[in-house]
């Protein structure tokens, strides 16, 4: 069975990746499986230098999710590509790069670089990481910024271009129809949406930079809704993501039409 | 639900058998707390390290633990008495009805016991019984809440000391950054579940 | 213990109600146990005729939680005033109506109609139903109509009004001030997060209104930030839902300080 | 998780025994039989109606079953042999593979199978049986997919009869109107959980 699929110019086996953040830069995971299965690789958002994070606890469990407010934790974008890309060469699997940034300038340099590392096939444009201060998430609810941020990545990289939605917004549409109208390839969909939880014994929320991310099973029926919805009005590629735990999750996500 | 890290408190290869001990806490070791004898649970592991006792032979050695800190403690006990140390075991628990794993420790070496409102042993905290015992040792290893081991590693600094920590965690094997701790190395953190749980006291910032 | 709270003018016993719309109109769990022992009674939407509601199904199961397009199905106004309210009556339990309409001129007549009914002790304004075509949510996320909407309403009404807010907006905080300044004496959070479900039979969405609202434990974390962030900036009571099961749910809840 | 409605396919009062039988079919169906022998599970029920066969005595009825719709009416069946009637049964099930209840209904009635795919019985459907056996019936009583009480409710207009609906549900008792079907009542719909799920065939449009 030929299960490869067409991503906006980039030809992958198969549509199953990882989501960019759960799985840092493939080391972890290569003890545990043949990264050569993976339709693609999707690593961890890079930023223009090295941050931190955010401070501990920086996960929570809620009922078939978590909230995770990792706060964009990366060595920074030339040391990506020094330490971490080099790795992954040895797979015969794309790399696609997650691209954050806490303003448009930052956006641009990290999109730049990574697009001339010969490793990375594609760039994933994180405009909706909820978890920082300032940075991602206003680029990813007002449709005017985000045409904007994603017409000047564009114009600086080479390689295929997905923008990565956020879902805390009122009108998915809109935003896929600016991303897409200002040059994005394709689509990622979604990335988690914001929460919280109140630590019983302390009465105070339990993680330490308050709300978090909400990914997991939990979420899967607004992933759904979203792709549906976007997909009515736009034809470009969508790699599917939110709560995909089994089999039937993929099909579930195959059946809207995106790709993933 | 998101898997929940527990230390491998003894083990023996003869029979092929692995010791947890957990205190029940919330909805995970309660779901665990109700298997069944016979049944299968699904395990990732063992990750990250353990304490490395090599070349620590002959000496004096202190052990410090705290709440379901100690569980991990008692093989560490084993093999340092196996190394010919000279081992004393402090455990702080909150009250006398916490308190597990006594006599096996005693059985195994000198141990004192505190607990927090003073129901039994010592009244007070392991820094309290520390102070008090006014040793001298070449070493140190602890493990419990991260309150306590902060203060053992204020009131210790100038022993060589490893402590293992805790923290909440995602995906255990180092790919989430999840788990980190600021620390005194060239990448400025580590990560508790890969790199650790056990650190030099040195390395790690609580 | 004195468990019993102020709500926007009225003394409730405790701060334990059903969510709209989860209750019907009280008949069927009077049979279970005695409504006397609620805060409040919330009964189901209203709007100004009789609505057979969406085709079936209407509920799918999903993870921790479900989906529902029931789309307002209700008697209409007067007849819920005169067949289903005086049953309600005989409770010591404060009785609050749920009001829905597709346009100004519903609601505001809904409103008034159930405002006079002396069995009503409350009003709660659905500007947040996401499962019928027109009415209801277009309220729900622009706050210049919610404004406008809130007032209208509180003019022609003489009992509390709470506004009860969708999530399906990327500013919960400049839905919940726009309502406050309107005049609304509390607010109710949250509706349901609009989702979906595919049926991997028919690979079609497996719910006949297509999309459907998500409630239960899955939208916890999303209900419990969206208080806390709206807590921040506003001082009137909170009836919160979204998820709460347990003792320890509720606990969460009302340690955002809002009231239920 | 949600509840899942299931009939009442049999039950002894003499030894407070209830019988289901249900298909795996999905996750609770799959969960529910993986309960062990002594163990309890969380009912909410009996809810709704069921058929009703007061002044059914003596006379010729017809009953039909398709798939898990089988198992509501081998106490019907009971019942009705009891009402001294003379009753037939048509069960209808996809393939020879996932019949089920042949013996204990042919050990009560005259009954016809017949598979979809024609592997057992008679090749076609319950209405095909129907057609074949012309007989005439005072009574008819139906359980099963929505598609085949559809045909049924159709093909015997004419005669009175009972059937018996599905639908997924929210609440089970009335409370949310989520398992509402059109009727021809003074509401103009009917709850099936609570009003149902047995139906007067002309009451309800399908
Ligand atoms: C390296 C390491 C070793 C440990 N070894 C032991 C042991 O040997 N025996 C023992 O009883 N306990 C041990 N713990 C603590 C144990 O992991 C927690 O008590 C347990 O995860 C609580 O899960 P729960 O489902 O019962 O509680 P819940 O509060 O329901 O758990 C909710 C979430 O919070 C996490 N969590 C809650 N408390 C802690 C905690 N203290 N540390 C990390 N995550 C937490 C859980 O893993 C889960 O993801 C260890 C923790 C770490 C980090
Ligand atoms: C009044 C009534 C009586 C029934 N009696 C029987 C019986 O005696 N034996 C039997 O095997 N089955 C019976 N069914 C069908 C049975 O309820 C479903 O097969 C079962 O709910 C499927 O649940 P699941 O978790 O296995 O499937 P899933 O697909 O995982 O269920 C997901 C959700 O969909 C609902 N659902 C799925 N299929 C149906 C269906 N056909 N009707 C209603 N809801 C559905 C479930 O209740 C659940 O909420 C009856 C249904 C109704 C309405
Ligand atoms: C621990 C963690 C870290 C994440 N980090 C990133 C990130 O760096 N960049 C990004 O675009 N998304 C990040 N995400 C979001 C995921 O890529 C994904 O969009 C989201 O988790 C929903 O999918 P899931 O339910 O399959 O996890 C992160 C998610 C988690 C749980
Ligand atoms: C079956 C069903 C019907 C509902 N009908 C209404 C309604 O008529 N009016 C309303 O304001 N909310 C309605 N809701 C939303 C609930 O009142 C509540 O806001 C939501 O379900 C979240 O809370 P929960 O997770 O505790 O269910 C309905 C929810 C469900 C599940
Ligand atoms: S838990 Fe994921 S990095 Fe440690
Ligand atoms: S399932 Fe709620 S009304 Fe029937």
């Amino acid at each position: 069975m030929n299960l490869s699929v067409q991503l906006g110019g980039l030809t992958l086996k198969n549509p199953v990746m990882p989501a960019s953040g759960c799985f840092g830069f493939g080391q972890e995971f290569s003890q545990f499986y043949d990264l050569n299965t993976l339709g693609a690789i999707v690593i961890k958002a890079a930023t223009g230098e090295a941050r931190f994070g955010n401070p501990t606890p920086r996960v929570a469990e809620t009922s078939s999710g978590m909230l995770n407010a990792i706060g964009l934790q990366n060595p920074g974008v030339d040391q990506i590509i020094k330490q971490e890309l080099p790795f992954l060469e040895q797979f015969d699997t794309p790399v696609i790069a997650n691209v954050a940034g806490s303003s448009e300038e930052e956006y641009v340099i990290v999109a730049e670089k990574l697009s001339k590392a010969s490793t990375v096939k594609a760039l994933e444009l994180n405009i909706s990481c909820p978890n920082v201060k300032e940075g991602g998430i206003q680029f990813g609810t007002d449709p005017e910024l985000a045409y904007q941020l994603t017409n000047k990545v564009k114009n600086v990289s080479s390689k295929p271009l997905f923008v990565k939605l956020s879902p805390n917004v009122t009108n998915i549409v809109s935003m896929a129809k600016a991303v897409e109208e200002a040059g994005a390839d394709g689509l990622s969909m979604i990335n988690t949406l914001t929460g919280m939880k109140i630590d019983l014994k302390t009465r105070k929320p339990l993680i330490a930079n308050e709300t978090g991310g909400l990914s997991g099973p939990a979420i899967k029926p607004i992933a759904i809704r979203m792709i549906h919805q976007v997909r009515q009005v736009s034809n470009i590629p969508i790699i599917g993501m939110g709560g995909i735990t089994t089999s039937e999750d993929v099909l579930e996500f195959y059946w809207q039409g995106p790709t993933q | 639900m998101l898997r929940r890290p527990i230390s491998i408190a003894d083990y023996d290869k003869q029979i092929n058998q692995l010791t947890i001990i957990y205190k029940v806490f919330g909805e995970g070791t309660d779901w665990l707390a109700r298997q069944l004898p016979g049944g299968q649970i699904n395990v990732l592991g063992p990750l990250g390290n353990g304490f490395d006792l090599s070349g620590i032979q002959g000496q004096t050695v202190i052990v410090i633990g705290g709440g379901v800190g100690v569980p991990p403690l008692y093989n560490l006990v084993k093999q340092l008495n196996s190394q010919f140390n000279d081992v004393t075991a402090i455990l702080g628990y909150q009250s006398k009805v916490s308190i597990f794993y006594e006599k096996e420790f005693k059985d195994l070496t000198q141990t004192y016991i505190a607990t927090d409102d003073g129901t039994y042993g010592y009244d007070g905290l392991v820094t309290d019984v520390i102070r008090e015992l006014r040793f001298s040792y070449d070493h140190y290893f602890s493990c419990g809440p991260t309150g306590m081991l902060k203060a053992v590693q204020h009131q210790l600094s100038d022993i060589d000391g490893y402590i293992s920590i805790e923290e909440r965690m995602g995906c255990g094997v180092g790919a989430c950054f999840a788990c980190v701790c600021q620390a005194d190395n060239d990448k400025g953190y580590v990560k508790i579940c890969q790199d650790g749980p056990v650190f030099h006291a040195k390395e790690v910032t609580l």
